[in-house]
């Protein structure tokens, strides 16, 4: 039997009125800002703060993923900060008192060639050492996790294997971004939605406030979390980023019986999977070449994700897909975010995360909050500084995963 | 009795061949026409499955694809019994909302078809079958979408009249005249699911599925249409939605839209004794026709103090009571509705006067109209609240589209005929096509309607919205007012928010016949002025579910995926190669013998290339012929190292890089004249390489003048490698002068073989042995590698695969792009600083100079070697610097395996790595921790293990 | 499925093209006379504009010609469409 | 046994196969040259003179000249097909119009076999995988194109009206294309 979902919190979150000024602005509410705004007041006491939101709260990529958490990734910088998120992750319900349907159920990378081996073989070595749970599986024990995986070696890409990080899994999307604001409204911390950062105000190389539609706000410091709209706010500045703003579509089936107890990620077939709390399959698409702004991608993507799916998964053949939609994701050259300090004096960046920042929510926020509240970079945000574009230190995720949900 | 709800005549149902169905194990039977829930109301049987959360009692509450409760698993799960076709046979269980996935796998063909048209018009009521008349009639390329099974819309469940006939016999005219007319298609169980950009319509059409089990597979179960059409038009109808009152959801209550479609399309009688509850004038019709046919009505409830006049009169002619200024407070009933409770409303909504029960097994139910602006929205076209019809309609268009009669508000049956027609023939012309409306005939049907009065939320009997927790605002997902409400006082505004909060209208009726009200029962509960103020969410595709099986048509098992194969395919198919994939091509990894493993069968091939001979397909390499005057200069450009002046008839190695330096692929490349240079590509890189000379080409230095052909496949290519190879070559092409001095290693030579086939051979290898590849026209290459191994059979000629392909040039040092490397690799870290030029540009050079492109530490490619010689290194193995380093988690890596092999040749395992400083530590040990726990130790060495001097290859 | 014109063989189908990124991003003439920042700039900053953006887009499974079109990328409307080479259009 | 009987085609085993108002087979090793040079200029002029006709400036046309279809494939890129063994010949013929010209020709002939789909119903059954407008108001005979069918690359050449299609398909991807076009046809619904 599907589960109702557990029952919310009476009280979330106020609908303030922006003041005239806050110590830290940070511009958007969606789970990177909001968990921003805790952290800052959670870690560093910082409390004058305000959210701003163009639209309702969480209601970009936040609302729109396939809420795929895990650490297994490939390169020192990224297994770091993803690890520390994932362990966040499993204190964090606790600590905001939100059961936001964290399921460590898993997450299977499936190997469909010889070179997916290699690569998932190497990942799981480097995980391992870097104190990463990481098992690497055999067909069989392939089929034994996930038993409703088709691992006929007839089939066009047969499944050679699998990397397997236990501890890795879901949790509810809008749940997560929910508990975050509850606890910052908590704070006393003021989320402004329906307020749109359309400039900012400058004092020389400083950025003292922004305009919105809601009238010009003070800021001490602005923290921009706006995910795919942060080119178009950097170049309200002159700001110009290695960002480009892509769709990228997800799709739910209908509510179904309990079949698929895990996460199964295929990069070579595209299949991206789980089966939310509710009942429903959760599925992720691929992302479209073109940028794009409008929250929707191209049809042939869903078609090719059903056709891939079906490799994967016969038994869907008769789910039905219920609805589709898109998200704007801001990807870098390297698809790695970039956190840190700016050219400009007071203005702080977190961007880029791409097609998987909800996995790193918790310690995103925690890294830049640290970075906003001291003035200097947190150690795991260090390596993804602006910086490494010019000298080259690039940190190449690309290799791990075309949609690195 | 069977079928004791049915009336003894009407329909649209076939009476000669009644069908038997079961429904959750009870046999039943219908007709031909029938839907499943139209049968089981035939049959009395209106209750479903419980409600998924609470388990509340459950109905057949509408009669098409709103249903919030009959769900039903067939072969399916998770379809609406209003929308499945009933057929002999059929077998149907009910579900509460959560379908069932069925293990035996779907043997179901599905089709898809890409169509274009200048008209297409989604709707065959009224309005789009006016409209497509006048787009036919111009000549214009007209598809006319339904998802019923039959046209006429809304005029299937009436009695209107068309022409001075019964409307339907001008639907079957309109039909006939359609079907004549070139270059019209009628798709009806055709259901249009998206609209797209640059319209661009997805319509999934229903072909056997309805015929019960697949007399003939390959007639596929549906198929989705992709239509690229001009212009549109959208006269998709309306949606009447349900009113929110204390036990509304209970099985009886029922939309009186649907309510008369059963009476008149189904000749069902939905119940006995009814009360008809409305807000507006469509359900006086619900109520006559009720009367009509034999029902007795309790009540009509109108939510309006004065209803219309007229229709006020025609009810009590009828002999039927109207309640105004009234409306249903609450129902009784074990499971059915047994009664309901009825009280006057104030103006403001709130309730006055005495409760007065009225017993009833059918509350037909009109909460209001909402036109069905769903396709309207996916084309980003914009809505605008109309306050007088309390509904969003469509406002602004976004693409060539235009929303006609139901589907725009328009409820006259006049006005759907007349903004049809003008809308065809608008849409034609727009086309480029002469059109013009035709007359429109004149109607009896339904006249303008006055205006309703939405009560989007009528209060219960006692206590605050808060405890309303039978006030069910979705019914399927069983949320309340209760649970609005509570979303609210938790804080929440945005209609989003109050949405994912409650999950309203995220079930699988996606909310169609109940979000205009949820949007209603927020507006109130939030205080607002209008529903205006709230807003839709947004509407998304598809508009009905689709399953997985119809999207990824064709395209599944065998043909999922491209298979290429060489020309030589057959052959290794025949001779038991075992396969790899690499990108689609399948590529032969592989030839165990009768008992052998891979490991044996890698050896035995890796001795036969080094000791005697062995032939490799290689086929699969991309390969371009560049031509041109500046095929040099641009070549030159392209590559790290330098090909103007290679000599023609000479060959040589390349490496090229992206702009920031990273290695992206590598070959060999033949100059075979002045201005005609044969460049090879990695198998996977064929197109990349293509599509990045030609980017250049186009976008960057227009002026070289050069042309890029891809003869990938034109060309079929044999490797011969092996010392005995210049004596099996020397056999198969007699007239070549194969001696080391006329045919030195990196040059090409043109033959004709033994046979007679023109060959280009190249000595070149990338095994280190002496080599040459042939090239022939690929229908020849077949024939040339059975002539290969005949030449060579004497010589004990062995062919190998991929595995021995990679042993080979690991023990020479020969990086594979892709293995070796990964996107991070420079040519220095790969210790090719030799084919990086100085003195030219090309592109990515201006990287290496960057800090970290620059850095002294990077990884670099070297060898290793286990110090235990049987131990093989796994490939992705990662490297510590020295058995102390083991501490942590995060333990220090320095770098990885990239390749790693067991060696005939040497005797022993070996290993290519990514190391950091690795150069430096040539001599020095490193330490691969294994996941089983055991810490490996190896040597680094330079990566070229066997001949360095590189005499075999020149011998 | 968005649909571009083609400069030679008209409308077709998204999927037969392949998308190539700001357009009128001239290779730096000079690559070495560059600072590591303004190499950087060249290598990895494009615009990413809410609204027209001018695109290249080849056609690469018809004929494989390079071409520039100003596409919105909020609505996907296509504004112009011209061969590769030529500047800029101005889009009001 | 000629050299020519050591060639196979890449669906030599492909029997002609009859549908439901459709019929497929192939044509094993047709003649085709890739041909590279400024259209309008003089190399131009003499390749029309040496074929006996002009290549098509319009994109996506056909023009015939005898026994060989010129095929349209970009503003400066042509197809020549033509009957099994006419390669050399037109080769050389064309060598003789390009001297001094930035130009370019490349036997292609076994790059591609072809395949060809004709009946009533052979547009339906191609109009399953491919998005191109094949209706006779805007895909004629004497019209070209190369397009995708399913997931493969084709270059589409129209011949008649029956509807009689070619298909030039590379060797690699032609038993999918073969397959993929075998179960359209099996759909026993086919027109309409
Ligand atoms: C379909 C899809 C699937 C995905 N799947 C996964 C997955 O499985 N796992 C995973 O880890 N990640 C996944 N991701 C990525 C993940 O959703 C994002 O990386 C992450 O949500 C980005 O951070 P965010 O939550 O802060 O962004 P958002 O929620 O997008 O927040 C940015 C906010 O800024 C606001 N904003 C923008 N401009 C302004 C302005 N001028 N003024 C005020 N506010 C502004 C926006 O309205 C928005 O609310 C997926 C993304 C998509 C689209
Ligand atoms: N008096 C009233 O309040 C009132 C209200 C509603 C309708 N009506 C009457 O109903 C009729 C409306 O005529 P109409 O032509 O505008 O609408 P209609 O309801 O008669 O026809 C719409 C048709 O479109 C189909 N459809 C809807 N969405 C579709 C999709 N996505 N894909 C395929 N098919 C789809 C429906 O199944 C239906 O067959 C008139 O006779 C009008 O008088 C009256
Ligand atoms: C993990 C996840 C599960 C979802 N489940 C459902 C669902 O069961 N039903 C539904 O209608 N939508 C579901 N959605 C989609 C949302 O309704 C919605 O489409 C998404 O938040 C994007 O917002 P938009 O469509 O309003 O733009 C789900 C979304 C996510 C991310
Ligand atoms: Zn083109």
């Amino acid at each position: 039997m599907s589960h109702e979902l557990p029952e919310h919190p009476d009280w979330l979150w106020r609908t303030p009125d922006p003041k005239r000024a806050y110590d830290v602005v940070i511009v958007g509410a969606g789970g990177h800002g909001l968990a921003t705004a805790y952290y800052l007041a959670r870690d560093h006491g910082i409390t004058d703060v305000a959210v701003l939101e163009r639209g309702w709260l969480a209601g970009g990529n936040m609302a729109r993923n396939t809420t795929i958490i895990r650490s297994n990734y490939l390169c020192d910088a990224s297994a770091a900060i993803y690890e520390h998120a994932l362990k966040l992750w499993e204190t964090l319900p606790e600590e905001l008192e939100y059961d936001f349907l964290f399921s460590q159920r898993g997450v299977l990378n499936l190997a469909h060639t010889l070179q997916d081996v290699r690569e998932g073989i190497r990942r799981v070595h480097a995980n391992r050492l870097g104190g990463i749970d990481a098992q690497w599986l055999d067909p069989d024990e392939v089929r034994a996790f996930c038993p409703i995986v088709n691992t006929s070696p007839e089939v066009r890409y047969p499944v050679l294997g699998a990397t397997l990080q236990p501890r890795a899994g879901i949790a509810k999307h809008d749940h997560v971004a929910w508990a975050l604001a509850r606890k910052a409204d908590a704070y006393g911390i003021d989320l402004i939605q329906g307020c749109e950062v359309t400039g900012f105000v400058r004092d020389g190389e400083r950025v003292v406030g922004v305009e919105t539609t809601r009238g010009r706000i003070g800021a001490g410091r602005v923290a921009l979390a706006a995910a795919g709209h942060t080119s178009t706010l950097a170049d309200l500045l002159g700001l110009r980023l290695p960002l480009q703003s892509h769709p990228l579509q997800a799709l739910v089936s209908e509510l179904l019986e309990p079949v698929h107890p895990t996460v199964v990620m295929s990069n070579h077939v595209h299949v991206y999977v789980s089966q939310a709390h509710k009942g429903e399959l959760v599925m992720g698409a691929g992302i479209d070449s073109y940028n794009g702004y409008g929250q929707r991608g191209s049809f042939h993507q869903i078609e090719h994700q059903m056709a891939a799916a079906l490799e994967l998964f016969p038994i869907f053949a008769r789910a039905h897909v219920l609805r589709t939609w898109g998200g704007i994701v801001d990807v870098t050259p390297d698809a790695s975010p970039i956190i840190g300090s700016t050219p400009i004096e007071n203005l702080y960046l977190n961007c880029g995360w791409g097609t998987g920042g909800f996995k790193a929510t918790p310690a995103s926020g925690r890294v830049y909050a640290d970075t906003i509240a001291t003035g200097t970079p947190h150690p795991l945000a260090a390596p993804f500084a602006l910086e490494r574009f010019t000298t080259g230190a690039l940190i190449d995720e690309h290799g791990a995963a075309a949609v690195a949900h | 009795m069977t079928q004791p709800h049915r009336l003894a005549d009407g329909g649209r149902l076939d009476r000669s061949t009644p069908v038997r169905f079961t429904f959750d194990g009870t046999e039943y039977t219908g007709y031909p026409g029938d839907t499943l829930a139209s049968a089981l109301l035939a049959n009395g049987v209106i209750e479903v499955a419980p409600s998924l959360y609470r388990r509340r009692p459950r109905g057949i509450a509408t009669a098409g694809v709103d249903e919030p409760h009959a769900l039903v698993q067939v072969a399916e799960p998770m379809l609406a019994a209003t929308t499945v076709e009933l057929h002999d046979g059929l077998s149907a269980t009910s579900l509460p909302g959560l379908g069932r996935l069925d293990q035996a796998s779907d043997e179901a063909v599905h089709d898809k078809m890409y169509g274009h048209a200048d008209v297409v018009v989604i709707g065959g009521g009224p309005a789009g079958l006016a409209a497509a008349l006048a787009a036919a009639r111009s000549g214009a390329r007209t598809v006319l979408v339904d998802d019923q099974p039959e046209l006429g819309g809304a005029l299937l469940s009436g009695h209107e009249e068309i022409g001075g006939r019964p409307a339907l016999e001008w639907v079957e005219a309109v039909r006939a005249e359609l079907s004549d007319t070139a270059e019209v298609r009628i798709l009806t169980r055709s259901t249009a699911i998206g609209y797209h950009d640059q319209n661009y319509l997805l319509i999934a059409e229903r072909r056997t599925g309805h015929l019960g089990p697949q007399p003939l597979p390959a007639a596929g179960r549906g198929r989705l249409w992709h239509v690229r059409a001009r212009q549109v038009v959208l006269a998709t109808g309306a949606h009447e939605h349900p009113m929110v009152f204390a036990g509304n959801d209970r099985p009886g209550v029922m939309s009186a839209a649907a309510v008369r479609s059963y009476l008149n399309r189904y000749a069902v009688l939905p119940g006995r004794r009814a009360v008809v509850l409305t807000t507006n004038d469509h359900a006086y019709g619900t109520a006559l026709d009720l009367a009509a046919a034999g029902v007795e009505v309790a009540a009509l409830v109108d939510t309006r103090p004065q209803p219309p006049v007229a229709l006020a009169e025609a009810a009590r002619r009828a002999g039927i009571e109207v309640l105004a200024g009234s409306a249903v407070v609450g129902t009784s009933g074990d499971t059915r509705i047994a009664s309901a409770r009825i009280a006057e409303l104030a103006p403001d909504d709130t309730l006055r006067g005495p409760v007065r029960e009225l017993g009833c097994d059918l509350l037909a139910v009109s909460g209001g109209w909402s036109p069905a602006v769903h396709l309207w929205s996916q084309s980003r076209g914009s809505l605008r609240f109309d306050e007088a019809l309390a509904a969003f309609v469509p406002a602004q268009a976004a693409q060539q589209v235009r929303a006609v009669g139901a589907a725009r508000g328009t409820y006259d049956l006049a006005g759907c005929l007349r903004e049809g027609s003008a809308a065809g023939a608008e849409a034609a012309t727009l086309a480029g096509f002469e059109a013009a409306a035709p007359p429109v005939p004149p109607s009896v049907g339904d006249p303008r309607p006055a205006l309703p009065r939405p009560v989007w939320l009528v209060p219960a009997e006692e206590g605050e919205p808060a405890t309303w927790r039978d006030h069910f605002v979705d019914s399927q997902r069983d949320a309340t007012v209760a649970d609005v409400h509570r979303a609210i006082r938790a804080g929440m505004r945005s209609i989003e928010h109050i949405k994912r909060y409650t999950t309203i209208g995220t079930a699988h009726d996606q909310g169609k016949a109940a979000g205009p009200t949820a949007i209603g029962v927020i507006s109130r509960l939030l205080g607002a002025s209008s529903p205006a103020e709230v807003g839709t969410t947004t509407f998304r595709g598809p508009y009905t579910p689709v399953s997985f099986a119809l999207l990824a048509g064709r395209e599944r098992g065998g043909l999922f995926d491209p298979v290429r194969t060489t020309s030589i395919h057959p052959w290794h198919a025949e001779h038991g190669a075992v396969f790899e994939n690499v990108g689609q091509w399948k590529r032969p990894r592989y030839y165990p013998r009768p008992g052998e493993d891979m490991d044996a069968a890698v050896l035995r091939e890796c001795r036969a290339a080094r000791g005697a001979v062995a032939a490799m397909d290689v086929s699969t390499l991309g390969k371009i012929d560049v031509i041109g005057a500046d095929a040099g200069a641009f070549l030159d450009r392209v590559y790290t190292n330098g090909f103007a002046g290679l000599a023609v008839g000479s060959a040589r190695y390349g490496i090229m890089c992206r702009p920031d330096g990273m290695v992206f692929d590598d070959g060999v490349t033949v100059r075979l004249a002045d201005d005609h240079y044969y460049l090879t590509t990695t198998t996977g890189n064929a197109a990349a390489v293509l599509d990045w000379l030609e980017e250049w080409l186009q976008t960057e230095w227009p002026e070289l003048r050069v042309h890029c052909t891809s003869v990938t496949e034109q060309w079929a290519t044999v490797a011969v490698v092996g010392p005995e190879s210049r004596a099996v070559l020397a056999d198969l092409a007699p007239d070549l002068d194969v001696s080391k001095e006329a045919f030195p290693f990196m040059t090409a030579r043109q033959a004709t073989l033994s046979n007679g086939i023109p060959a280009r051979i190249c000595r070149i290898s990338f095994s280190g042995e002496l080599a040459y590849e042939i090239n022939v026209p690929s229908w020849y290459g077949l024939a040339v590698w059975e002539a290969v191994l005949a030449a060579g059979e004497g010589h004990g000629i062995t062919p190998y695969g991929t595995e021995t392909m990679h042993v080979l040039r690991a023990e020479k040092g020969y990086p594979i792009v892709g293995q070796d490397t990964d996107g991070t690799v420079t040519p220095q870290d790969l210790g090719m600083e030799w084919i990086v030029a100085k003195h030219k540009q090309f592109i990515g050079k201006r990287s290496f100079r960057r800090a970290d492109t620059a850095r002294a530490d990077r990884r670099r490619l070297v060898g290793l070697l286990p110090l235990d010689r049987a131990e093989l290194l796994p490939e992705g193995a990662q490297l510590i610097a020295d058995e102390t380093a083991l501490t942590g988690p995060p333990v220090r890596m320095i770098g990885h395996v990239t390749s790693s092999y067991r060696s005939a040749a040497l005797g022993r395992t070996f290993a290519l790595a990514l190391v950091e400083r690795g150069r430096d530590r040539i001599g020095e040990k490193v330490y691969a921790p294994l996941p089983d726990g055991r810490l490996v130790a190896a040597t680094v060495t330079e990566p070229v293990l066997l001949d360095p001097k590189g005499a075999r290859r020149d011998g | 499925m968005l649909l571009i014109a083609c400069p030679w063989c008209g409308e077709r189908d998204e999927v037969e093209f392949h998308y190539g990124g700001q357009a009128h991003v001239a290779y730096p003439s000079d690559p070495e006379a560059l600072s590591d920042a303004e190499w950087a700039q060249y290598l990895f900053v494009r615009d990413n504009p809410k609204g027209p953006f001018a695109e290249r887009w080849s056609h690469a499974a018809g004929c494989r010609r390079w071409f520039n079109v100003v596409r919105h990328t909020v609505t996907h409307e296509i504004l112009a469409v011209h061969p590769a080479g030529r500047p800029k259009p101005v889009i009001a | 046994m000629t050299v020519d009987g050591l060639r196979r085609s890449p669906l030599g085993d492909l029997p002609e196969t009859l549908g439901h108002g459709v019929r497929l087979r192939e044509i094993p090793f047709l003649t085709q040259l890739n041909l590279r040079l400024a259209p309008g200029g003089g190399a131009a002029a003499r390749v029309a003179e040496v074929l006996g006709a002009a290549l098509p400036t319009e994109p996506n046309t056909v023009t015939d000249s005898g026994d060989l279809r010129l095929l349209w494939l970009g503003p400066d890129e042509w197809l020549i097909v033509g009957p099994d063994g006419a390669a050399p010949d037109t080769e050389g013929r064309i060598r003789t119009a390009l001297p001094g010209e930035h130009a370019c020709l490349v036997d292609v002939s076994a790059n591609r076999t072809t395949l060809e789909l004709s009946g009533p119903g052979a547009r339906t059954v191609l109009e399953k995988g491919c998005a191109l407008d094949l209706h006779p108001r805007a895909f004629t005979p004497g019209r070209c194109a190369q397009t995708l069918v399913s997931k493969v690359n084709v270059v589409l050449d129209q011949l008649d009206a029956e509807p009689r299609y070619r298909l030039l398909v590379r060797g690699s991807f032609a038993r999918y294309l073969a397959d993929w076009l075998l179960d359209a046809m099996s759909d026993t619904a086919l027109i309409g």
